[in-house]
């Protein structure tokens, strides 16, 4: 019960491989933070949705009484005035990759480099086809991050006319999802020399699509975000079509979760910025990368 | 204030079946008409077309002399046409008062006022003898006295000319008395009453003047004075009627089929016990609410909380659900048609093999096999229809009794309740299904008949148990079974 | 023949059937109050004022947009494109308060404006919902099913996949309407409680509200009494959609921005809130009182489980599950 | 009993009417014939044998499912959890696979028992609904809404929210039974057919089928006429059940894995598949060809969508739910 410092972990529930990763994260952070620290209660709630988060935030404020508070924002528009208002009231707020429209919501903030995610892979596609060739992408959900993603991914593709980008539709980050839009593509597209997946998860189901329709010309197709299922596969070398991936690591929010916590215990104060880089993942640095206890 | 009325040649088809074919007559002002005719006539259809439900496909009708066309039962009932369904026209989840009022609420400014509805309705619920709240749900009640709300509902709506297409067809004497007495105090203020009935009893009581139908067209008009009921009924048949009901035969002898002793149905019956034997037809009488039907419903597990010993063949047996009585070999035709008896989107095919489907499935479905078998039904119990692929719903209210009859009786059972048997069955299918019962009974099965009309009861049951309040007040047979005892048991006169 | 004293019996197996009918009647009540004696036990601030508040506030949109529903379901419909109906007026209106602000001048105007658009836009969707499904006479759940996809579609669009958001300026001056509040309940609580109470008074004191019933109960009856069944229709859906474009009004200034995923699911909470609360899918009868406490029900379950952490947080959505049924089984009988 | 309240004009146009009444049966022939001939115009890769042929391996899945469907939704019934069941089954049929790998030798065993577990499981939770809605005396609607998300969050919670992934040994001894074929068809296809063919033969030529329709049409009729209404409905309930299984068979080797997002929305799916197909949401009547038209018509839209790039993909799901409507409003007017 008295717990001086209760730090409440807020984030969208894991509807997604790499959610399911973020809240992995989360409750070790929450298992290490608390062994660690007897003074400290750590309270991981999950939302399916914007408004549901917001109702978590007040409750975690009205009822729980938190102290400081790690919010992953399902969405950065809608969000923004509710952790506003949890902020408004004292507690110190780190909010977790996707960040407020209003930054003085905030104290502290961690995330992801999306823009990388989506400028490794080109320049990585691109130097694999030699500045020359067809390709697809597979987007996500429609959403902000997904759109910062394509942007960036087609800002790098402008510097190489050589290579053309065929179509990209949403594949929701879901398997089945990509699976459907890459069998269409293939039956559209004659001649594909890499598939942009953007996503470990369709990245599973645009192999297999391949894989059925028994396709030959595709070289390369790059998924993203390092998903423990990709990583090894690139660390065995088992799918030649895989070589390489960008990392993008639910782990964040384990490192911001302990941050913020240890932080608040020793009374100090996180940077205001704190970015993970995006690094292109090979089969050299694979090892790094791989977490065979977290369902991401 | 009297409204006459004259039909000039209406027609009217449904599909490429025509089913009246230019009539034409007058409605004398001011009196009761009673209209007669066949199952299957056209009288609802003709009743309909008046009231503003359907239009004529050729044809007018003169309202007071002047040729008016009605698009909307709206319309009529703004020129004082009022119609009481044959079918009811209940929403169910409604109160009585909100469906007495449906469509003509009384309001005051933008609310309704919902007191003076309810005092209205209460007072014409006193006029017709229903002892109900207003408040309560239409669903709660039982078929007679929904038809008492939907004559209510015809009360309330200040009728200049009234028709009633079978109104007492599910009445017992007390309900039919007291309409009488209103239909009277009415003609004397002035109300033109078209009656239709089958209970030709009733009409030469309450009629002045009958007109009868056959086949969609006019055959007579008649002082009722000036006719019997037996020649009314040869009009109606168009052929010489000889005896309603067939000879009695001697009560059989032996064990009962079905043993019933102290049966419970909570709210309704209390301890109640009979028996019936193979080859005997016994009958129940008593007023509305007396619980006949709900004790058969009982009995046959619809209704949770019902308890008692039942013993058929002599073996004890515990029904849960009718699927278990009919493997007992026992089935029950219900007195509600259209809720409880007959699917009306389904195809009469559909309806009639339903109970008996193991007949026809091995395993797989014989439709052709299911169409003989209409056929057959069709033939012998007298089913008019145009057409054999049509739902159930577009057959006239007697023609799908006999529907249902037939669905009951196709599974050849040992033990059969028939609740309301004639329920808006003319007077030659009357006679039909008075002989089928008997041969029922012949073949050995025993027969089981609810009926509020008491000379059916006389006519040909070998027994009558008479329920009075949830109780069996008492069984007559032989020199005993009258019409007197039987009122006098079933209102506790005696 | 005296015409007899009839039927004391049926009388009275009518009352006792009553007496059961009006004890099952509470059983989404005797639900929330079992979940709220569950939700003090697990946590003593569950019992606050300001939990509370929080609930009935949050509930607000739900609710709003159960009550319309409440209409739809027991005239016999359905409206399963509520949500993606909120989240195109949210879009719609921000853009146009967006636009305005330069030009408008007084942002008390620009919000008086938006407020317009909302409850003019839902009233157009419910307009095309009732017409498509008397007129053209197709299934509501087709018609709706097909709106679902049509209006979040062209909010996606219209916001190029991210979210369309308030200008800041915009979002203060419009901030009370969901934050602010009068004797310290806030507005969304007293917009809730007016649509409820407005909702019941339709359903049980005008013709419109009995028609509604009628019509639900057996629409061809309707028609005999003729009573205007097409247009009655159409009137719920409208109903339902002015409600969900009040509910749009209370939400924009909460979250300030509409996004592909604002108002996901609205749907199946708005349809449960209005059949846990005692409302047949079939329609014919139903009560706005119990949609109202069937949606607080379903929001004080997540409420509880936000307040506890005794479950893993991937079990939520099955302790949500348990919860819907059991109230429901407490309630059942009543067909 | 046709709605109007005046029918002449309705009567005089019988004749026609009838006429009309066979076309509109077609109703979503016609609708998946033009939606042919579009595509063909749009992409000539839309007519190959090839893409005709992944069209309907990929609608299998929902096609299986809506056959089971069209037996709920005709007996009065509806069930919303089949996509999360779906999911939990494919969850736990790889669990065990995985479990048994070691131990049962062969990986064609396990591969059986796999299949085994599926259909089992599936009847077993079809049996829940059914005895949750039958003696529970619960709505459908808030069972299935309730199980919908008991379903989810368990797979959710058995997977620790991300996926359970085959084991790629098992994987490929599994995977025929997606990708291979029998003469040029696909397995799935086979399979979605004879579960259309028997489905068919079950509705129209058993008493069983009878006993449906029966009960959705009216179910006091039905009771009255010692249908066992109660067992009847467990069974459909139980049917679907096993049609869910079916289909997760199916799914399984398609990716060997099963996380929270799959069987999203085929609750939606394979019920407008059902109501698409000309069945009425409040039961009574319908038909399983219908139906099978009804969820290939369904994958033909998105796939013509993903071979052309005519228009926004945010408006994707807007093009869909037009179709939807459109393709009902050639079938109107049969309620
Ligand atoms: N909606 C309909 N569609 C097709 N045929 C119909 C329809 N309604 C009535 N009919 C046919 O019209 C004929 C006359 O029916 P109607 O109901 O008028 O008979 P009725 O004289 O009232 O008979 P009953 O004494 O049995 O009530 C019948 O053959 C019936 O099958
Ligand atoms: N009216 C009905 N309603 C529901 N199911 C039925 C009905 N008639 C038959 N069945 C089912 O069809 C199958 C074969 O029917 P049959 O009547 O031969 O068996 P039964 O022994 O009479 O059935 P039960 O023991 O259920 O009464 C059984 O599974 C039976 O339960
Ligand atoms: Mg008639
Ligand atoms: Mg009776």
């Amino acid at each position: 019960q008295a717990k001086k410092e209760v730090l409440g972990v807020s984030m969208p529930a894991a509807t997604h491989s790499f959610m399911a990763g973020a809240v992995f994260w989360a409750n070790e952070a929450k298992k290490d933070l608390e062994k660690a620290n007897p003074g400290i209660q750590v309270i991981v709630k999950t939302a399916k949705d914007a408004s549901e988060q917001a109702n978590q935030l007040q409750d975690l404020v009205t009822v729980n009484k938190i102290t400081s508070l790690v919010v992953f924002p399902f969405e950065s528009a809608a969000l923004t005035k509710p952790v506003a208002a949890v902020k408004a009231k004292g507690i110190y707020v780190t909010v977790v990759d996707r960040g407020l429209t209003d930054t003085s919501a905030q104290d502290a903030y961690v995330s992801g480099d999306n823009t990388a995610f989506g400028k490794i892979p080109a320049e990585y596609i691109a130097k694999a086809l030699n500045g020359k060739g067809n390709i697809v992408a597979l987007r996500g959900i429609p959403t902000t991050i997904d759109n910062e993603r394509m942007d960036a991914f087609n800002a790098v593709m402008k510097n190489h006319p050589g290579i053309k980008l065929l179509d990209a539709k949403h594949g929701n980050w879901n398997r089945d999802d990509a699976f459907k839009v890459t069998q269409d593509y293939l039956t559209r597209f004659k001649e594909i020399d890499a598939v942009w997946a953007a996503d470990d998860d369709m990245a599973v189901g645009v192999l297999k699509a391949i894989e059925q329709a028994k396709r030959k010309d595709i070289k390369l197709v790059f998924g993203g975000a390092g998903a423990k299922g990709a990583i090894k596969t690139l660390m065995d070398g088992s799918d030649p079509l895989i070589q390489a991936n960008v990392s993008y690591s639910p782990k964040f929010m384990y490192d911001a979760i302990k941050m913020t916590g240890e932080a608040r215990l020793k009374g100090q104060k996180l940077p205001a910025n704190n970015i993970v880089p995006s690094v292109l993942i090979t089969k050299a640095n694979a090892k790094d990368f791989y977490f065979p206890n977290s369902p991401f | 204030m009297s409204l006459a009325i004259e039909f000039r040649g209406v027609k009217r088809s449904f599909g490429p079946v025509q089913v009246l074919h230019g009539v034409s007559f007058a409605i004398t002002p001011g009196t009761v008409m009673g209209l007669l005719g066949e199952n299957g006539g056209g009288k609802s259809t003709l009743m309909k077309i008046l009231a503003g439900y359907l239009e004529p496909s050729a044809g007018e009708i003169l309202v007071d002399g002047q040729p008016r066309h009605f698009r909307s039962s709206r319309e009529a009932e703004a020129d004082g046409i009022v119609l009481i369904h044959q079918e009811f026209n209940l929403a169910e989840d409604l109160t009585i008062a909100q469906n007495i009022f449906l469509g003509h609420e009384k309001t005051r400014g933008w609310r309704l006022d919902d007191e003076a509805m309810r005092a209205t309705t209460a007072e014409v619920l006193r006029q017709v003898g229903l002892q109900a709240s207003p408040d309560t749900r239409v669903r709660q009640l039982i078929v007679a006295e929904k038809q008492l709300v939907e004559i209510a509902k015809a009360l309330a709506r200040k009728a200049r000319l009234l028709i009633m297409d079978e109104p007492t067809a599910t009445l017992t004497p007390g309900e039919t008395e007291r309409l009488f007495a209103l239909m009277a105090q009415l003609k004397g203020e002035g109300t033109t009453i078209v009656y239709i009935s089958h209970k030709l009893d009733e009409v030469e009581r309450v009629t002045d003047e009958v007109v009868v139908m056959r086949d969609g067209a006019f055959v007579a008009r008649q002082p009722t004075a000036s006719l019997t009921r037996h020649a009314m009924a040869n009009l109606m048949v168009g052929r010489e009627l000889s005896d309603l009901f067939p000879p009695k035969e001697p009560a059989p002898e032996g064990a009962p089929l079905l043993q019933v002793s102290g049966f419970q149905v909570p709210g309704w019956a209390r301890d109640v016990s009979f028996e019936v034997r193979p080859g005997e037809i016994l009958g129940f009488a008593g007023l509305v609410g007396a619980g006949r039907t709900e004790l058969f419903e009982g009995l046959l597990g619809l209704r949770p909380g019902s308890s008692g010993q039942v013993q058929v063949a002599g073996v004890p047996v515990n029904l849960r659900n009718p699927r278990e009585a009919a493997n007992e070999g026992i089935t029950y035709l219900s007195e509600d048609r259209k809720g409880k008896g007959l699917h009306v989107d389904f195809g009469l095919r559909q309806n009639l093999t339903l109970m008996d489907l193991k007949r026809y499935a091995r395993p797989w479905l014989a439709p052709a096999r299911e169409k003989e078998a209409l056929a057959a039904a069709v033939q012998s119990y007298g089913i008019r229809t145009g057409d054999l692929d049509q739902r159930a719903s577009a057959l006239s209210g007697g023609n799908q009794q006999k529907l249902a009859l037939a669905k009951v009786l196709q599974p050849q059972p040992r033990v059969v309740v028939l609740d309301e048997p004639t329920r808006g069955v003319d007077v030659g299918a009357k006679r039909d299904i008075y002989f089928l019962v008997q041969r029922l009974a012949r073949e050995g099965r025993a027969v089981i008949v609810i009926s509020s009309e008491l000379i059916e009861l006389i006519g040909l049951c070998h027994r009558v148990a008479v329920m009075r309040g949830g109780r069996l007040a008492a069984t007559l047979q032989d020199e005993r079974l009258t019409e007197e005892e039987l009122i006098a048991h079933a209102t506790g006169t005696r | 023949m005296p015409p007899a004293p009839v039927e004391s019996r049926a009388a009275g197996a009518r009352n006792a059937a009553s007496l059961w009918g009006k004890l099952h009647g509470f059983g989404p009540v005797v639900g929330l109050v079992l979940l709220c004696i569950a939700g003090t036990l697990l946590n003593g601030e569950f019992a606050t004022v300001d939990n509370g508040l929080n609930v009935l506030t949050r509930t607000a949109f739900i609710g709003i947009i159960a009550v319309g529903m409440c209409f739809v379901i027991i005239s016999g419909g359905i409206d399963l494109s509520v949500g993606s109906m909120a989240a195109l007026i949210a879009g719609c209106v921000i853009l146009v308060m967006n636009k305005t602000a330069g030009s408008l001048g007084s942002p008390m105007l620009v919000v008086a404006l938006g407020m317009a658009v909302a409850l003019a836009l839902g009233a157009a969707f419910g307009l095309a919902h009732g017409l498509l499904i008397t007129k053209g006479r197709i299934e509501p759940f087709i018609v709706t099913l097909g709106t679902l996809g049509i209006f979040r579609a062209y909010l996606t669009y219209f916001a190029d996949g991210g979210a369309i958001t308030l200008d800041n300026a915009l979002a203060d001056v419009y901030a009370p309407v969901y934050y602010g509040n009068l004797l310290g309940v806030p507005f969304p609580v007293w917009v809730f409680a007016a649509v409820a109470i407005a909702g019941a008074f339709l359903l049980n004191r005008t013709a419109f509200g009995r028609y509604v019933q009628a019509i639900g109960s057996n629409e061809q009856v309707a028609r005999y009494a003729a009573v205007d069944v097409d247009k009655v229709k159409v009137l719920t859906y409208m109903l339902l959609g002015v409600c969900v474009g009040i509910a749009t009004l209370l939400y924009v200034p909460r979250l300030g921005s509409a996004s592909p995923t604002t108002g996901l699911l609205w749907e199946l909470e708005a349809i449960a809130a209005v059949i846990v609360g005692g409302t047949a899918l079939k329609g014919g009868a139903g009560s706005v009182a119990g949609t109202v406490v069937g949606a607080i029900l379903l929001s004080v379950i997540s409420n509880i489980l936000n307040l506890t952490s005794i479950i893993s947080v991937h079990l939520n959505a099955a302790v949500q599950g348990i919860v819907i049924i059991v109230v429901a089984f407490l309630q059942r009988g009543r067909r």
